[in-house]
């Protein structure tokens, strides 16, 4: 066994145990806590992949970013109080989740002896009888032949592709603009209105409810009670 | 034969990136509470990545596809993350609870 | 076979050694007599009341929001500012309205008093 | 004189060279050992820099405000460090019965780990580095996080409302500073073309047809940015709302004492000393300099930047949360952002390789014009936005001074009535 199986092995144990940690345990803070050590482990995988930038990337966004998000709105929810740990469908949700893990090992199973993309079944089911090898364009690599090293550049090549016209250039500015509308969104939802906006909106709403009821006693109707918007007054006094 | 990478065959990548995303949907799936829910949809994007990059790595690593598709897939994630908990919040700021199956006012 | 980040490793664990060295010496050096007294939690020397859950502002989960996009916009600069030298005057325009989309979403949280620590 | 250059370097390939032909290790051993080696002499160098710069700092900032610091242990005080040390360690340490004991117990040990690890990467000699990564700079600021997980699961091990609140409030502070560092960043990345700290002190030397100006020249808003929220990011006065003894007691290490409390202060200090270092490399030219050995001018440098913390914590007082919030988001963040947009254009405008030019157009100039014009650049946005924000505060003080004058007026009214 060479030092990388080791240290695979060693990551693999960290992340699959950490998620499962995740996954059954009570304490929800504990939870996130572990989440981060799931997330350094990948990261660790990444270094052995010898993609640098993606394992700083993933400690950056998703142990910097994400799990602090994460623990805030924990603190925020008073989430961990009096949890339970599973619903009434856990078993089948472990039931589901065994079976998919034994689809996808089936899926990956022909690539123990093959990494010739060709003969792989799913990638020769999307790609007919096209070889693959020319799918997207892409030069794949041969099969039993050594894997070639990262290009010394890679990220350079990865920031050219990504503002290239040819390549990446339209997601990149839709990711812009779903970031855009994610935070516009996040924080209208997450906002606490100042109490002055919610005194506004309640006097808005009255006046609309009591235009309503004055155009139901012109058409003849009686005002019905139900029209009031009773659940939106409610919620905005709760806030 | 096996294209191998520092003596590390690429289905052991496919199976740790298995095991995780299966994890993660179980957490999805068996969750009583809404972040925790959230904890497991980050697990499985997470699986996602690790297959992503594995098999650039292992299959084209000459291209930037697979890097560009995990930054992506990067950037999802952190937006579902912020706006999942935003809507968690707000929902326990009106109902005092962040179970996903209480939150059944919409049922007739 | 050695990577790059083959020292960061060592590191990481000789840090840990190192400092868990300092913890361990300094358990076995310093005297433990506790008593109900030192144990309790320090709040000001007010008997502590309640549990320790208080009422957060979403002020801070909002913070976070906005550090969160400009964390991704970060990720995704970064490999650009690197390539900066090879590109050409149409990628670095749309890498421009990249930002300045963004800096739209910040102006828009400005705007809406998210930024506002009252 | 090529000799005292060299010093780092020649002793650590002596000692690598030792290690692998006299001790007669495998290849993979003695890489093992040697990094091993190398990781301890960084996590001494750092440790032992913590405790000479406490003693620095109190002498510096008690002469700042006219008192004579340690005095006592030995000539000078000098000995002060030791009797601190020997005190941390002997120091009954308690934990509360309530905490949450793995993570109460962790946390000062993960926030020490992240500080060290952060000296990895810094060059302090031509080929004394321990690492040189190709994603450096991202590197830094990523591990930085890790104090940020440190402080929260402090705040949340010690169960104790004072603590939390000191976490979360200083977290918000680090969340919030790490976003004009990041932007800062990037001119620097952007005109050396690599996020190698080595490449981008190779870049402000004259080597490879570089014109040897530190990129605080090409930048100085940047510089000045970048440094403000270096001394935020490590929650240094003027910044120490966490330390605000008078609002949440000492923020979220209330519960620590003993060894424990001393690795937090070790973890804050080593990265104020990062923070010096990175500052010196990323604008300050690290270790090029004329005459001296580079260590010593990475050193030196290093100090001066140390120097000016000193000397902010001394005049300084501290800042209000409200202020710390708003300079962050509503003056950093956007005049950083501005600057990266105005930066950009001119560098693409601007170019000082020929190929460059031939291949994207571009007028040509000499390294020093195209420094000049950013220089020039950099500074107006840093004027420009200064004199906005100027004016902006003033607006609003007198609309505060007038609301004020309105209630006495019907204060004084009322009164009389």
């Amino acid at each position: 066994m060479t030092i990388q199986q080791a240290i695979f092995i060693l990551l693999a144990l960290v992340i699959l145990g950490s998620a499962i940690f995740v996954v059954t345990t009570r304490n929800l803070f504990r939870a996130a806590l572990m989440m981060m050590l799931t997330f350094f482990g990948v990261a660790g995988l990444f270094v052995l992949l010898e993609i640098g930038l993606f394992a700083v990337a993933q400690v950056l966004i998703y142990i910097g970013a994400i799990s602090i998000l994460i623990i805030f709105a924990v603190m925020l929810t008073r989430g961990m109080q009096g949890m339970v740990p599973r619903n009434s469908q856990a078993t089948a949700a472990a039931v589901v989740a065994g079976i998919i893990f034994f689809v996808l090992l089936l899926l990956f199973g022909p690539l123990r002896t093959t990494v010739d993309v060709a003969r792989w079944p799913v990638i020769s089911l999307i790609a007919g009888n096209a070889s693959p090898r020319d799918v997207g364009g892409i030069q794949w690599t041969p099969a039993g032949q050594p894997i070639p090293p990262v290009p010394e550049t890679y990220i350079a090549d990865f920031g050219r592709a990504l503002v290239d016209l040819n390549q990446y250039l339209l997601p990149f500015l839709l990711i812009a603009f779903l970031v855009d509308v994610v935070l516009a969104g996040a924080i209208f939802v997450a906002r606490q209105r100042r109490p002055a906006e919610v005194i506004e909106d309640r006097q808005r709403q009255a006046e609309e409810a009591a235009e309503e009821a004055e155009a139901m006693r012109q058409a003849g109707m009686k005002p019905d009670a139900a029209a009031l918007p009773e659940g939106a007054v409610a919620s905005t006094a709760d806030h | 034969m096996q294209n191998v990478l520092n003596g590390i065959p690429l289905w052991w990548y496919l199976v740790v990136s298995s095991a995780l995303f299966c994890i993660g949907l179980y957490g999805v799936l068996a969750r009583k509470n809404a972040i925790a829910l959230l904890m497991g949809v980050e697990l499985m994007l997470n699986a996602a990545n690790i297959n992503l990059l594995a098999f650039w790595r292992y299959l084209a690593p000459a291209s930037s596809g697979g890097l560009a598709f995990a930054a992506f897939v990067l950037v999802i994630a952190a937006a579902e993350a912020a706006v999942g908990l935003a809507l968690v919040i707000s929902v326990y700021r009106v109902t005092r609870s962040i179970d996903p199956e209480k939150l059944d006012q919409m049922k007739l | 076979m050695r990577t790059d980040f083959a020292f960061v490793g060592v590191m990481l664990v000789t840090a840990a050694l190192l400092m868990g060295v300092a913890l361990v010496a300094a358990a076995l050096l310093r005297p433990k007599k506790p008593n109900k007294a030192k144990l309790e939690t320090y709040e000001c020397g007010m008997e502590t009341v309640g549990d320790t859950w208080v009422q957060f502002r979403v002020q801070y989960y909002i913070l976070a929001l906005v550090f969160v996009l400009f964390d991704i916009e970060a990720i995704l600069l970064f490999p650009i500012a690197v390539a900066f030298n090879s590109l050409t005057f149409f990628a670095v325009a749309n890498a421009i309205l990249f930002i300045v989309v963004l800096l739209i979403a910040l102006l828009y949280a400005w705007r809406k008093g998210a930024l506002d620590w009252e | 004189m090529n000799f005292i250059n060299d010093l780092l370097k020649i002793i650590g390939d002596f000692i690598a060279g030792i290690i692998q032909s006299i001790l007669g290790f495998s290849p993979f051993l003695a890489d093992l050992v040697t990094m091993g080696l190398a990781a301890v002499i960084l996590c001494t160098f750092a440790a032992l820099s913590f405790m000479g710069l406490t003693y620095v700092e109190r002498k510096v900032v008690a002469r700042i405000q006219d008192r004579v610091g340690p005095n006592q242990a030995g000539p000078f005080g000098l000995l002060q460090p030791i009797a601190d040390g020997i005190k941390m360690f002997t120091k009954e340490d308690t934990t509360p019965a309530t905490a949450d004991r793995w993570v109460y117990n962790l946390a000062p040990l993960v926030i020490a780990i992240f500080a060290l690890t952060t000296y990895a990467v810094l060059p302090f000699a031509p080929g004394v580095v321990g690492t040189n990564l190709n994603v450096g700079v991202f590197y830094i600021i990523a591990i930085g996080s890790g104090s940020i997980v440190a402080i929260i699961m402090a705040g949340w091990g010690s169960n104790n409302k004072y603590a939390l609140l000191g976490a979360f409030r200083t977290v918000a502070q680090l969340v919030g500073y790490e976003v004009p560092m990041l932007l800062n960043v990037l001119p620097v990345v952007m005109l050396t073309g690599s996020m190698s700290l080595i490449d981008i002190v190779n870049r402000q030397t004259t080597l490879d047809g570089n014109p040897g100006i530190p990129f605080i020249v090409f930048f100085p808003l940047s510089a000045l940015i970048f440094l403000i929220s270096g001394i935020a990011e490590t929650a240094r006065s003027p910044f120490d709302l966490l330390e605000a003894e008078s609002e949440i007691v000492a923020g979220f290490h209330v519960e620590y004492s003993g060894m424990k409390f001393a690795l937090f202060f070790l973890g804050e200090y080593v990265n104020a000393l990062a923070v010096a270092f990175v500052f010196s490399t990323l604008f300050l030219g690290g270790y090029a300099g004329p005459i001296l050995p580079p260590y010593v001018w990475l050193l030196l440098k290093a100090a001066a930047v140390f120097f000016v913390f000193m000397w902010l914590r001394g005049t300084l007082p501290r800042i209000r949360v409200d202020q710390m919030h708003n300079m962050n988001w509503k003056f950093f963040v956007p005049v950083s952002i501005l600057h990266l947009v105005v930066v950009m254009a001119l560098m693409k405008l601007f170019v000082t390789s020929p190929a460059a030019a031939q291949a994207n157009g571009g007028i040509l100039v000499t390294p020093i014009v195209q420094a000049a014009i950013l220089f020039t650049a950099s500074a107006l946005v840093l004027i420009g936005s200064l004199a906005i924000a100027a004016r902006r505060a003033r607006i609003m003080r007198l609309q505060e001074e007038a609301l004020v004058a309105q209630r006495r007026a019907e204060n004084i009214a009322a009164v009389s009535a």
